[in-house]
This record gives structure tokens, sequence and C-alpha cells, in this order.
């Protein structure tokens, strides 16, 4: 068995979940997602006895396309998040109810296959065309079943959709150019391949375009807030648990290696914007009346952070990007489930409507209030462990970068606290907030679980992805 | 050579059925008809030749495109029924001169002789004239038809004249001899003026920036089916025929001529998919997006290596994408009034099936991963970056990022809006055509060496 | 024949039936009446019927005129269609002027 | 045996948490006080052992878990260090933390959501240790943020009322300034030294010579985190939260704002005295921000009157003067006055609380009085400490300060000065603290007076147990004869001259007590004899209105930095936000209205479209020519 096993069941899984009908949908998305995500723990287990489960065959010959499926630790532990977050965000919808939830659990379970696609290519045309593909599902699970006014949600995602397949388009004329230059788009040719520093600059350029939108950096950030908060939590976390990840990640492993000798010269630059990111997304954050869009913008922040870590090009920082990656993805999943779970309630994302709740449901309160300390990076939490890292490459950069991009666990505090506040706290209960149901605090206890358990002991993960690190960091500093 | 006996031969036979009162009989008749040569053809795609004093030059270029054609054509003819099915009387005459058209396409791809490239293009026009304005009630068929046939007819005229000095430059109207006259000795100017005017007069034919006014205002009045056949059909030929005489009369790829195809190129692609922006009449929309596609198309004149698949591979791709969403289009704007994106609203709704396909097929055009109309940009850009080309692919990919702008306003008219008419069933032959349009979309997405190879 | 042509000289036969061009091609653009527009057509059409002859003579070679009866044969074909559409235009509208047809734009 | 019996002292308060977070609303109250006091009993217990242990062999011992965070150049494990130090602050934050467990059964018994606070309160105890133990910086690091955290739970523990949760919120945000500059501190040690182990950080500086850039670096790392330190043990400028907290429960504040969770900024420096050391620089300002930490604080408590809030100020005044000692190298005259003052201040916090209990949650001593005869164990035990934290000989603060303020003396004379009449204030409102609280008559309502009573035994026993302490806390570093000297020897590797009991001493010992004295009579003189009441708010003027505003440093904060920035934000989510992303719109506005010309130009017109194609033909034509 082979890791092409886990694409064919999950697209497999989505077309079984549209046939399902209505009713059994989510149950089948569910089960499909889980054996999804057993089936990864497989590839772990392959993975750590030695046995390379990667998948490579010849798909079109003239021009040389592959379908090359690559199995390392670090697309490992994203085939491991995504597999995991797409379940419990499967799970977490239980609670919801979609029209047409057939179609919608099938786009969900679709898009997961294509991000799983993404993180596992090694081929670029393969990884292109998953790129692209995962966009399609997103796209109108946000549009079809997200909130608000239409108008302005159709303003919002085709902006979102129009933005990120901008970027990718240059990313695309970038492979192309590769293309011809190494006769094959496989990740070792490319690798392989010399380049000048003037074309390594633009495709650099052309890189970042599509992974700063995708991530996003400042400030080609302005499509997530809006889209955040337009799509339905479903779609929220899918797009910045797992969905944005695919940005960082590409960065790592195409942008970093293919065009190292314009990482090294203007990685001041790119860790420049996405620390000015950091500290953007924290401000702006502070003033955020709606829920969703705070969260957003917090989520700005912290990504931003993730890339300049990745910027920085040590192993240090990579591995702080890639920890980071994974338990942003949890924490962000749990945040705005929390959000989600106050607007099952309430039917509001307004913070000013809210408040009074923990009165009413301490237990959620609770949850709610460890998944918010995980999120400004308490120690004894994931997020800790990856912003420690990340801060620390940064001070090895320039000590200026660590001191500006670490106003973010003071910004960070003041705006999650200033939230937390205004939503949770206080005595205000003129409105009746019905106590967590057992589904959702199993979501919740999951995701906690699972911060708390690698905030203390990341070893299992850091061991995983560290040896395909140093080779990249490696590749670059060779050259 | 045998393809085009038959094909106009099934054609008169079209109007013969009607003569002998069997109207009903008349587009089974011709898709099997079809079918048959389409398997005729395809048997002759290793036997390849001149026939009749070089007039006729038949090789795989000719095969694999004439092969296109007829299955496009096949596709267009299966719909007509229903597509004609209140005016039954006119049936055989749609028919016939669809099949004479495709006979003028064969010829144009299959030319050994600029006569016959003549011949073909001007019963090629002339069949579309008429489909044009073959709503003889309706003021906007008219004049759609008026308006194409005053232009193109002039088209006409300055690709005649450019023949004329070609004919004087070589003293031949064979392109065996023309290619020999202009690779070895030495040619007066007006050779070039003559091979440009041919060339522009093409241009015309497939609407390219700036010789593209007519299409769109064309494909609003003439009747859906029309616009289909033009958009799909026509535009595959003429974009063929148009690479057919660039590679053979333009004398080497001179720096001049590769500006005019980049600027006519860039100028496609941006001026086609800014105005599709304001557009609302999907008709009308649908040609501006075809100008930008032909733009797309022109490209294939500046690459050297494997170009004519790339044309043919693009060129399959936009007619299967574009023939899929026509099959919605018939059904949607049947009978309506206006045409505007509002007919589609709540589409996604009412027919789920039917507006993946369109959804899809649109995606293909938009260039959207693992449907043909992505593999087919990407080929194409990949050989057109190694002409060195890089602004021209740039434009190209801004220009892609307008058009999400357009296709997407008929899915969020599909996804977002309520519809407000009462259901009606969607004949059958649309609803099979439509998926077996995604379907093979899908396919030669996936499998592109399909297409890709045929002609090497 | 060639006496002709050696006394006149293909470059005036040429220049010849490119004036007739233009003015063909200035009547179909400055003309709104559609009937003359069809004239002006053909005179584009016979402008180039001319250089056929001339080159054909030219280059002592029959295809040039073979060539020409095609043409003609192909103009009067697309005259006739196009003289139908007109008469279904004059239907409707009762008017030939070109000008009238301006539903189509945008 | 070892490794488990420190994973008992560990984990124990961490049992208790989970035990009261999850059982305790169905366990009931009894269980729950019950269970979180034994929790932290058993830590107590286990300290003992290991202070036996380390008092008797005097190695250190390691205890290391497992890996935790990898680096590059090094990796961080999850290990505790148990020495000297660490056992001797262990010692009080467990034996104190017990009676203060002891003391909120009663206290916090009519809460609905005891079970709540017993578990946070263990939780900080868990924190506090991990913090103590932690073997090196990130461990420590973990306890640092997690007291703060349980400090910000504590405080905000009556949720309902939202400024509560503003000053919870405060506290949080102010300490995470400092950690920010811990952070930055830690990274630069990390990458100086290569480890963040204390013992590995110790040996390199000095089996080495390091070099110029190094000793810069560590300048500025010794800097970074004492602003670290400055948040967490509420120094200026980051001390504006402590008073604030006061918000919490009376037994949160004296457990964890007086007694052990703001000492943690004077243990992290004694921790790294071999840091401080060769930062000469950094530890004049230290000293600096110490002594004007001491005085201003104890300026501002001259004039409050709620009667937490002096204790308050007067927290931060005594933190500033341990921090004057650590400025001047004097780690072991700063660990002791720690000691005393966990001792007085616990026991005057608790004292407070009971006063407030018996009133029913007044603060406000402009209507107390008079509570001497009804409560005479508070007011006894009250009494002793305020006589200790006064410095009047033998009570325990009297060594204590008294060893501060001879340091100062010797060190500089303007920070013995200012050190000084700091300690003359203290006096003086410790002392009209006591005499508002205890003296005259009751000024409260009718209603409290009749409901006035002595607190129960569970609240007057850890009283009586701390006050005891307060009185001969001094005992264990006496001048000349220092037990406590000795036993933290070890952990200093500077040689500190030792004060010799000789004249200037005396001297000093003399000008302390005078000093002491001269407050207790102005306070005497003023709330005694005169039975002076201070006005109602709207009444103070001149100087005392700006102290009692606390010179305005919130107002001044709001100004200058919170409101600056939340117009920031206003201004980026308004205008920036708004202007990149118009921009890129406008691309597609400038798109869309080319668009609407070329609408124009396709205007229907054969005519206009003829000329386009024979415009378009001739200039391709006229191109041809011209090339």
């Amino acid at each position: 068995m082979n890791v092409s096993f886990i694409l064919i069941l999950l697209l497999f899984g989505a077309i079984a979940t549209y046939f399902a009908g209505d009713k059994l949908a989510k149950t089948v998305a569910l089960v499909f997602s889980l054996a999804s995500a057993v089936f990864s723990v497989y590839i772990l287990n392959l993975h750590q006895a030695g046995i390379n489960p990667s998948f490579i065959s010849q798909w079109i010959t003239n021009p040389n396309v592959f379908i090359a499926l690559q199995v390392d630790g670090l697309s490992l532990a994203m085939l491991l998040l995504t597999t995991f977050l797409t379940t419990i965000i499967i799970f977490s919808s239980f609670g919801n109810q979609y029209n047409n939830s057939k179609t919608f659990y099938a786009l969900v379970l679709f898009m997961s296959f294509a991000m799983i696609g993404t993180f596992l290519s090694a081929d670029a045309f393969l990884y292109y065309i998953f790129w692209e593909l995962a966009l399609i599902p997103i796209y109108f699970i946000a549009l079809v079943w997200g909130n608000g006014d239409v108008e302005e949600r159709k303003r919002a995602i085709i902006k979102f959709f129009i933005f990120t397949l901008a970027g990718s388009l240059f990313m695309l004329v970038a492979f192309i150019y590769l293309f011809q230059k190494a006769g094959s788009l496989m990740l070792s040719d490319l690798y392989a391949v010399r380049l000048t520093s003037q074309e390594q600059f633009w495709i650099f350029l052309a890189f970042f375009l599509a992974y700063a939108i995708k991530i996003p950096i400042f400030p080609f950030h302005t499509w997530q807030a809006n889209t955040y908060q337009k799509a339905p939590a479903v779609g929220t976390m899918l797009l910045s648990g797992i969905m944005l990840k695919m940005g960082l990640y590409s960065v790592i492993r195409w942008q970093l290696p293919i065009a190292p000798i314009a990482a090294k010269t203007y990685m001041n630059i790119f860790i420049a914007l996405s620390v000015v990111g950091v500290v953007y997304g924290s401000i702006v954050a502070l003033k955020q009346r709606n829920l969703k869009k705070l969260l957003a913008y917090s989520s700005l922040a912290h990504v931003g952070l993730i890339a300049a870590g990745a910027y920085s090009l040590s192993v240090d920082g990579l591995r702080g990007a890639v920890l980071q990656m994974i338990a942003h993805g949890f924490v962000v999943v749990g945040l705005f489930f929390a959000a989600e779970v106050i607007e099952r309630r309430f039917q509001t994302q307004e913070i000013a409507e809210m408040g009074g709740i923990r009165i009413q449901d301490s237990k959620f309160a609770s949850l709610f209030m460890i998944v918010m300390l995980a999120s400004v990076a308490l120690p004894s939490t994931f997020n800790f462990v990856g912003e420690f890292t990340l801060l620390y490459s940064l001070y090895n950069v320039n000590i200026w970068f660590a001191i500006i991009a670490g106003t973010t666990i003071i910004l960070g505090a003041v705006y999650m606290l200033n939230m937390f506040k205004n939503v949770m706290l206080g005595d205000k209960d003129s409105r009746v907030f019905a106590v967590v149901t057992t589904q959702e605090i199993i979501v919740f206890v999951v995701i906690i679980a699972v911060l708390l358990f690698f905030g203390m002991y990341p070893k299992p993960i850091s061991d995983l992805v560290t040896p395909p690190l140093q080779e990249i960091v490696g590749r670059i500093n060779r050259l | 050579m045998n393809t085009l006996i038959a094909i106009s031969g099934l054609g008169v036979l079209c109007l013969l059925v009607e003569m002998f009162n069997a109207r009903k009989a008349i587009v089974p008749i011709t898709i099997l008809g079809l079918l048959a040569i389409l398997g005729y053809n395809i048997s002759v795609y290793n036997t390849l030749g001149t026939f009749y004093n070089n007039m006729m030059l038949v090789d795989r270029f000719s095969v694999a495109f004439s092969s296109l054609f007829i299955v496009i054509t096949t596709v267009l003819i299966t719909m007509s029924h229903e597509f004609y099915k209140d005016r039954p009387t006119k049936i055989s005459d749609f028919v016939a001169i669809k099949v004479f058209m495709l006979a003028g396409g064969v010829a144009m791809v299959s030319f050994g002789n600029l006569a016959m490239f003549f011949l073909g293009i001007e019963v090629l026009s002339i069949s579309l004239y008429i489909l044009a304005a073959s709503n003889r009630l309706s003021l906007k068929s008219n004049e759609a038809g008026m308006k194409y046939f005053l232009m193109g007819s002039f088209a006409s005229g300055i690709i005649l004249f450019g023949i004329a000095l070609i004919y004087g430059a070589t003293g031949s109207f064979d392109l065996t001899t023309i290619y020999q006259v202009t690779h070895t000795a030495s040619y007066p100017q007006w050779y070039i003026i003559g091979t440009i005017m041919v060339v522009i007069g093409m241009l015309f034919k497939i609407a390219a920036v700036p010789f593209h006014f007519w299409a769109p205002d064309v494909y609003e009045g003439a009747p859906a089916l029309t616009t289909a056949t033009m958009s799909t059909l026509a535009k595959v030929i003429a974009v063929a025929t148009l690479y057919k005489l660039a590679i053979i009369l333009v004398p080497g790829q001179t720096y001049a001529f590769q500006m005019i195809i980049v600027v006519v190129a860039m100028a496609s692609m941006l001026l086609g998919n800014i105005m599709a922006l304001r557009q609302n009449n999907v008709k009308r929309m649908l040609a501006f997006s075809g100008i930008s596609h032909a733009g797309f198309m022109v490209m294939t004149l500046l690459i050297s290596n494997n170009s004519a698949n790339i044309l043919l591979y693009y060129a399959t791709s936009y007619a299967v994408a574009g023939l899929a969403i026509f099959a919605v289009i018939f059904y949607v704007m049947k009978d309506k009034e206006n045409e505007t994106i509002d007919n589609f609203n709540g589409f996604g709704k009412t027919h789920p099936l039917l507006a993946a396909v369109v959804t899809t097929s649109l995606l293909s055009m938009a260039g959207i991963p693992i449907l043909s109309g992505f593999f087919a940009k990407f080929f194409l850009l990949s050989q057109v970056i190694q002409t060195g080309w890089i602004v021209l692919v740039i434009v190209a990919i801004i220009s892609s990022i307008i058009s999400v702008g357009y296709y997407f306003k008929i899915i969020l008219a599909m996804y977002t809006k309520d519809s407000e008419q009462e259901l009606t069933s969607i004949p059958l032959v649309y609803k099979i055509v439509a998926i077996l349009l995604l379907v093979a979309n899908i396919a030669i997405g996936l499998m592109p060496n399909l297409v890709l190879n045929l002609i090497s | 024949m060639q006496n002709i042509l050696e006394q006149i000289g293909i470059e005036n036969y040429i220049y010849l039936s490119v004036l007739l061009f233009c003015i063909g091609a200035f009547g179909v653009l400055y003309r709104r009446n559609a009937i003359i527009m069809f004239m002006s057509i053909e005179i584009m059409l016979n402008a180039v019927n001319l250089l056929l002859v001339a080159f054909s003579t030219y280059h002592q070679d029959a295809q040039g005129q073979v060539f020409v009866f095609f043409s003609m044969a192909v103009a009067a074909a697309e005259v006739a269609v196009g003289l139908s559409i007109l008469v279904s235009i004059f239907r409707n509208t009762g008017s030939i002027d070109i000008d009238n047809l301006k539903n189509l734009k945008g | 045996m070892e490794k488990n019996l420190a994973l008992v002292l560990v984990l124990a308060p961490f049992f208790g948490f989970l035990a009261n977070i999850f059982f305790g609303k169905k366990a009931g109250k009894g269980f729950v006080g019950l269970l979180g006091t034994l929790s932290i009993l058993i830590s107590f217990f286990a300290t003992t052992y290991f202070f036996m242990q380390i008092q008797s062999t005097g190695k250190p011992i390691e205890v290391k878990l497992f890996p935790w965070i990898a680096l590059e150049s090094f990796q961080i494990d999850m290990s505790f260090l148990l020495d000297q130090l660490s056992v001797l602050w262990l010692l009080f934050v467990t034996g104190i933390g017990t009676l203060i467990h002891m003391y909120s059964i009663s206290y916090m018994h009519d809460d609905e959501n005891m079970h709540k606070f017993f578990a946070y309160l263990n939780l900080f105890v868990f924190f506090m240790i991990t913090l103590v133990m932690g073997s090196n910086l990130l461990v420590m690091f973990i306890g640092w943020e997690g007291v703060g955290l349980c400090s910000y739970l504590l405080i905000g523990f009556w949720y309902k009322n939202q400024d509560y949760n503003d000053a919870a919120k405060k506290a949080f945000i102010m300490n995470r300034v400092g950690d920010l500059g811990l952070l930055i501190g830690i990274f630069i040690l990390a990458y100086v030294f290569g480890s963040l182990d204390y013992h590995l950080i110790a040996r390199d500086i000095f089996s080495q010579e390091l070099s110029a850039t190094d000793s810069a670096l560590i300048s500025i790392a010794a800097l970074c985190l004492f602003i670290g330190a400055t948040g967490k043990s509420a120094q200026i400028p980051l001390y504006t939260w402590l008073p604030d907290a006061m918000a919490g429960p009376t037994p949160v504040s004296a457990l964890i704002h007086a007694a052990t969770m703001v000492t943690a900024g004077i243990f992290m420096v004694t921790r790294l005295n071999f840091v401080f050391d060769l930062a000469p620089n950094v530890q004049t300002i230290i000293a600096v921000i110490g002594a004007g930490t001491a005085i201003v604080a104890a300026a501002i408590g001259l004039v409050q009157n709620d009667i937490k809030k002096v204790l308050a100020y007067s927290t931060v005044s005594q933190l500033g003067l341990m921090f004057l000692a650590l400025g001047l190298g004097a780690y072991e005259v700063a660990v002791f006055h720690v000691i005393t003052h966990a001792f007085f201040k616990a026991c005057l916090f608790l004292g407070s609380g009971s006063v407030i209990h018996a009133l029913h949650g007044e603060q406000d001593m402009r209507n107390m009085g008079g509570l001497k005869k009804v409560m005479p164990i508070t007011f006894w035990t009250m009494m002793i400490s305020t006589l200790a934290i006064s410095g009047i000989f033998p009570f325990a603060g009297f060594w204590s300060k008294d060893e501060i303020l001879m340091t100062a003396f010797h060190g500089n004379t303007i920070l013995w000065v200012v050190g000084s009449i700091a300690s003359i204030m203290t006096a003086f409102y410790m002392f009209r603290l006591m005499y508002l609280t205890f003296f005259n008559d009751f000024r409260g309502t009718e209603h409290q007076k009749k409901h006035l009573h002595e607190s129960p035994a569970l609240i007057t026993i850890p009283l009586v147990i701390l006050a005891i302490l307060a009185a001969v806390g001094g005992l264990i570093s006496l001048p000349g004869n220092s037990w406590l000297n000795h036993y933290l020897a070890p952990l200093f590797h500077k040689a500190h001259e030792a004060h010799h009991l000789d004249g200037t001493a005396y001297m000093l010992m003399g000008i302390a007590t005078v000093g002491a004295l001269v407050g207790i009579g102005m306070a005497y003189a003023k709330y005694l004899k005169k039975q002076e009441v201070p006005e109602q708010d709207s009444e103070i003027t001149g100087i005392a209105k700006v102290l009692y505003n606390k010179f305005y440093v919130d107002e001044a904060y709001e100004m200058l930095i919170v409101n600056p920035l939340y117009k920031l934000s206003h201004f980026f989510r308004k205008y920036i936000e708004t202007a990149v992303s118009e921009l890129l719109f406008g691309l597609g506005k400038v798109t869309n209205s080319i668009g609407n010309q070329g609408k124009l130009v396709q205007n229907g017109s054969v005519g206009v479209y003829l000329f386009a194609f024979v415009l378009g033909l001739s200039s391709i034509l006229i191109y041809l020519f011209l090339v």
C-alpha cells in the first residue's frame, strides 16, 4: 500500500458522500475522513519503519509529467495535520444543519483530497493542479453555505477567489519557465536546475505572489478577514486551519530550495514584510467588533510570524514554522469553533451582542479560555513551542525582528483577553446560552489534548520533520 | 480527399431526404453519415498524400483537424432536431447547410492550392451568412446576418487581393510551388503584403482584435445554435486554417511577423476579456470570451515546437467546453426575450447536474486544473515562454485572471440567486450531450496524450 | 497580349487594381446604402480579378484566369445571399439604410 | 526515589487542581478545601525532605524528565533543579501556601465557585513550584507565565464585575510586556551560551573569557531580564497592575500578590546572579529603579484609603527595596527580605481579609475603626506584622530592612537616603492603617456594627502562625552570624565583603529605628491624637490629590500608550485596510471602465467596424513597410 491510496480513499469518499443522500452524508463523510486519518497513521508507521510509501508513475509522456507523491517527514506531518483536522472539522459541524448536505460534505472531502495532494506532490505540475483544485470546493462552500448578506458575501468570496487564482497563476508562469529549463517538473529535477540570480529573483517573486496571497502576508491579506467572516464555520476552519498552511508549506518545499540565492539575498525584505504583518494584524485586531474578523486578524498575525520564521532560512526557523503550522492549525480551528458555538446560540458574530456566557456555561468558558490561551502562546501549550522557536530563529537573524515580532505576545494578549472579557465574562444574562453539547465538548477536548500534549512533548513531531528540513536548509546553504 | 466528397455527398443526401418526406430521419441519417465519415477519416490517418494535382493535401494535420470538425458538427447536428423543433419544415436546410459548411471547413484544412482554400472559406462564410440570418422574422437575426455578410465579404475581398498578390509574386497558387519559390529564390515585396492580407482575412474569421467587431453583434443576433456553430466550429476551422497558411506562406519567422502576432494576441486576450466583464448577454459574453481564446490560439503561430499538437489540443478543449455551455444555453434561453445572465438565476438549485456541467466548462475555459482548458493553456504557455516572449505570457496570465471575473458571474448567478421561473424539464438530448462533453473534457484533461500527440 | 504588357507595364496594372480596390473599400466605408455597399464590394472583387488576369498574362500561366472564374462564381453566390438578407431586412424595417442596423451593440 | 519525590512535590498541587476542577463541584466544599490544602501540604513535606537533604549534603539535586524543545544548536530539557535557592523558595511558597489555603477554606466558604477558587490556587502553586524548580530558563518561563495566568484567573475570580476583569486583564498584559523582555533576554543568553541551563551558563561564564561583543550582549540580556522582572515584581514602570490586582479575593492578594508570585523577579535575578554580576551598569539601573519604586509607591501608599490598596502599595515599595539590594549585588539580603516580607505581608493581608470578612466586604478604612476590642487576635497579629514591616526591633522586618539599608549606605548614600525615607513613610502609612482600622470608634453602618465578630479559627490560626514567624523570622540572618548567608553561599560566585557589626552598623540601626519611630509618631499624632479621618475623595486637594491619584500614572499610560494604539488600530482598520483593498479593487474598476469605454466603441455601426478593420489593416501594412 502506498500513499496514493489515501487520495483515492478521499476521492471515493467524496463521491460516496454525495450519493449517500442528505441524511447520511455527514456520517459517511466522517467515516471516510476518519479512515483517512487512520490510514495516514499507518503511513506514518511505514515511514518510521523505514519503508518508503511514495508513489511515482508517468502521467503525460510529452511533456514529461509524473504523478509523484512523495512521503517524507515534512509532507507526512502536513498529511497528518490535514486528515486529523478534517475529521475534527467534519465532526464539529455535526451541530449544524446544512441544506443539501450531501454536496456540502462531498466538497469538504474533496477539498481535503486536494489539500493532501498539494502536500504530497513531488511533481510541480501535479502540485499545481492540486493547489488550484483545492480552491474550487472552498469557493462553493463559502459561497453557497456562507452567512450574511448574499451580495456582500459574493463580493468577498469572488475577491478571495480572484486573488488566490491571480497569485497562483504567476506561480504557474514560474513553473512553466522552470519546466523549459529542467525538461521536467519533478521536484528533484527542479532542485537540480542551475539558475542565474536574476532568474531566481523573478521565480522567487512569482512564487512569493502566490504564497503571500495564500498565507496571507501583509499587504496581500485584504481578502482574508471578509472571507473568514462570510464563510460558514467549516469553511473558515478549512481555510485557516489547513489551506493557508499550503502556502507556508510551499514556501518551505518549493520556494526556498528552488530559488536559494534569491532567498538568501532578499530574506530580510521578506522577513520584514512578514513581521510587519504580525504587528499590523495584531493592531487591527485590537479594534475589531466582529468575532470572526478578530480571529482572522489574529490569524494574520500568527501566520506572519510563521512566514517570517520560514524566511529566516535556518533549521530552527523552518522547524518552528512547521511546528507552529500544526499548532496554529489546531488552535485556530478551536477558536473558530468557539465562535461557531456562540453563533449557533446567539446568531451573531458581533462581540457587542455577546457577554455573560461564563455565568451560564462555565464549562464552555473554560474550554474556550484554554484554546485562547494556547493562541496567545502560553508556555506548556504547543503554540509556545512554535512561537519560541520562531522568535529565536528571528533573533538569530536580527534582534529587532525578534523584538518587533515579539510584540505579538503582548498585543495578542491584549486583543484576546479583551475579546474574552467582552464575549464571555460580565453579568449580562439577558440572552440564554444553552449549555455546550457533548459533541461540542469532544471537539474542544480533542483539540486541547493535542495542544497540551505536544506543548509538553513536541519531540515526536520535531524529530519527524527535522531531517527533511535539514536537507532543505543544507540545499539552500550549499548554493 | 474522399472525406470531402463524402461530406458534400451527405449534404446533398440531406436535401434529398427532405424531398422524400423523411424529415424525421434527417438528423439520424446525418449523424450516422458523419460518424461513418469520421471512421473513414480516422482510417486514412496513416495513408496520406496529395490528390488532384495537388489541389488537396492530406496530412496528419488535416486528418486530425477534420476529425475534430466532424465531431463538433455531429454534436451540433445532434442538438439541432431539438433546437429546430418549432420549425420542422426548415430542418433539412439547416442540417444541410451545416454539413456543407463542414465540407468548407475540411477543404480549408486540407487545401493544397489557394483556389481550394478560397472556395473552402467562401463555402464556410456563405453558409454562416445564411445561418446567421436564418431567423427570417427576427430583426436581430437579420441584422446579424447583414453585418456578418458585409464585413465577411469585405474580408473575402482582402483575402482575394492577398491571393492575387501572392500569385503575382510566385506565379502559382500551388502551395508546394509557393513554398519552394519563397524558400529558394528572391521574391517581390508584395508577396509579404499578400500573405499578410490573407492572414488578416483569417484573423477576421477567428475574430482577433482589431478585426473582431463583428463577432459580438453577430453572436448576439444569430440564433443560439448558429452562435454555437460560429463560436466553436467556425472558430476552430478558421484557427486551423490560419495556422496552416501562416506556417506555409510566411517565409521564415521574421521578427516583424512575430511582432504583429504578439500584438494581435495580446490585444485579443486583454480586450476580449475586459469587454466580456461588462456584458450581460450571455451570448455576447461568450463572443468576447471567444475573442480572447482566439488570442490564445494565435499564439501557436509563434512557437516552433509541437505547435500543431498544442493548437489541436487547445481547439478541442475550447470546443468541448463551449459546446457544453451552449447545450445548456439552448435550454435556458429557449423562448426568452433577452438572453441575459439573469436567466441562469437559481439554476444551481433547480438543475444541479447541468449547473455542474456549466460550472466545470466555465472553469475549463478559465483554465482551472484537471479540466482540459488548464492543460491547453499550460502546454501553450510552456512553449510560448521558450520563444522568449515572456511579456506575452504575463499578459495571458493577467487576462486569465480577468476572465475569472465574468465566468464567475454566471456561476454566481446559478448558485446564489433564486430562480423566478417555474421548472420545465430539460430535453434529454441536451442533457446527454452536456454530460458527455463534460466527461470528454475531464478525460482529455486527465489523459492529454489522447489528443496531444496526434500530429507529430 | 505580350505587347500590351510590354507597352503598359505590369506596375500600372497593379496600380490600377489597387486604386480600384481602394475605391471599392472607401465605397464600403462611406456609403450607407446597402445596395451601393454591395456594389463597392463588387468593385473590390473586380479589382482583384483584373489583377489576377494581369498576373496571369504576366506569368504566361492560365491558373490565374481560371481562378477568376472561381472568384466570379463565388462573388455571385455571395451577392445572392447578401441580397436575400437585404430583402428580409427591407421587409422588416422598410429601409435599406445600413445605419438603421444598430440594435446590436455594446 | 528523589525523582519520584520531586515529581510528587511538583504534581501534588496539579492533581489537587485537576480533582478540584473536575470533581470539586460535586464533592462539596469541605472536600474541596481539604483536598486543596492537603495537596499543598504534601508538597510542603516533600520540600522539607529536600531541605533536610540539601542542608546535610549541600549538593544540588537535578531531576531530568524528558527532552522538550529541540533547537539546532542545543536542546531544552524538561528538568528540575533542587538546590539551596529553589528549596528555600519552595519552603515558604508551600508553607505559606498551605496556611493561606487553610485560611481560604473559611474565607471563601460562602462563594458558589469555591471549588474553582481552590483549583486555581492549587494550579498557581503548581506553576510557582515549576517556576522555582525549573533547571533552565525556559522551564522557569512556563512557571513564570503560568503564575501570571493564575493571577489573571484569580484577580478576575468574580468575573461578573467587568472592572475586576479589566484589572485581571491589566495584570496579565503588563506581565506580558515584561515577558517579552524576559524572552528576548533568554534569546540572547541562548545565543551567547548555547544553552539555557543555569549550570551550563554559569560554567561557561566562569570557564572562559568572554569577548567584548558577548559582554555587551550579556549586558543587554541582563537588562531585558530585568524588564521581565519589573513586570512580574511590579517595579517602575510596570507596577500599576499590582494595586488593581487587589480586586481578587484577599487570600489571593496574600499569596500571589504579596508573598510568592511577585517575588519571582527577585528569584530570577538571584538565580542568574552570575549574569547580572557581569553587567554592572544594569545593576545600577536595577538599584535606582528599586529605590525609585520604593519611594514612589510608599508615597502613594500614604494617602490610600482602601485597606488592601495600602498594603498593595506597601508591597510594591518593599519589592523596590529588595531590588535595591539586588542592584547592589547583595542577593542574600534581598532573599532575606523576601522571606520576612512574605511572613509579615501575608499576615497583614490575611488580617485585612479577616477585617473585610467581619465587615462584609467593606474595604474603605474611613468606614472602619474601633475593631481592636471585637477582633483581638486579628488586631494583635496585625500589630506584630506592622511592627515588623516598620522595622522595629526585634521583629523580622527590622533585621532584613536594616541589612538592605546598610548595603545601600555602603553602596551609595543617595540610595540609602531614599530607602530610609521610604522606610519612614512605611512606618507612617502602616500605623495610619492600624489606627484607622482598629482604634477610635466604629464608623461603619449600624447593620455592620451588629454583626462585628472575630473570625473563626481557620482564619486566625494562620494569622497567629504568620505573626509568630513575622516576629522571629529575623533569626535566620542575624548580622554577624547569618545562617542564611552561609546557606546560600554556594550560589553566589562573587565574594561579598561581610558587613561587620561595627559602629557604623549600630549607627545605621539606630537611625532606622528612630526613623520608624518618627513615622509611627506622626501617624499617632494625626490619627490617634487628633482622631482625623481622611477626607472624602472629592475633598482631597494639592499634593495629596496627586498622590491619591497615584501620580496619574495610569492616566498617563492610557494617554501615551493605550489610546495611541487604539487610534492606530482605528487608523489601520479604517484607512490602510481600505486603501490596500481599494488599490486592488481600483485595478478592477479600471478594467471595468475600459470595458465601458469599449462598449461605446462597439456602437453597432458597421461603418465603425469596417473603419477599425481598415485601420488595423493599414497599420499592419505600414508597420511592415517601416521595418
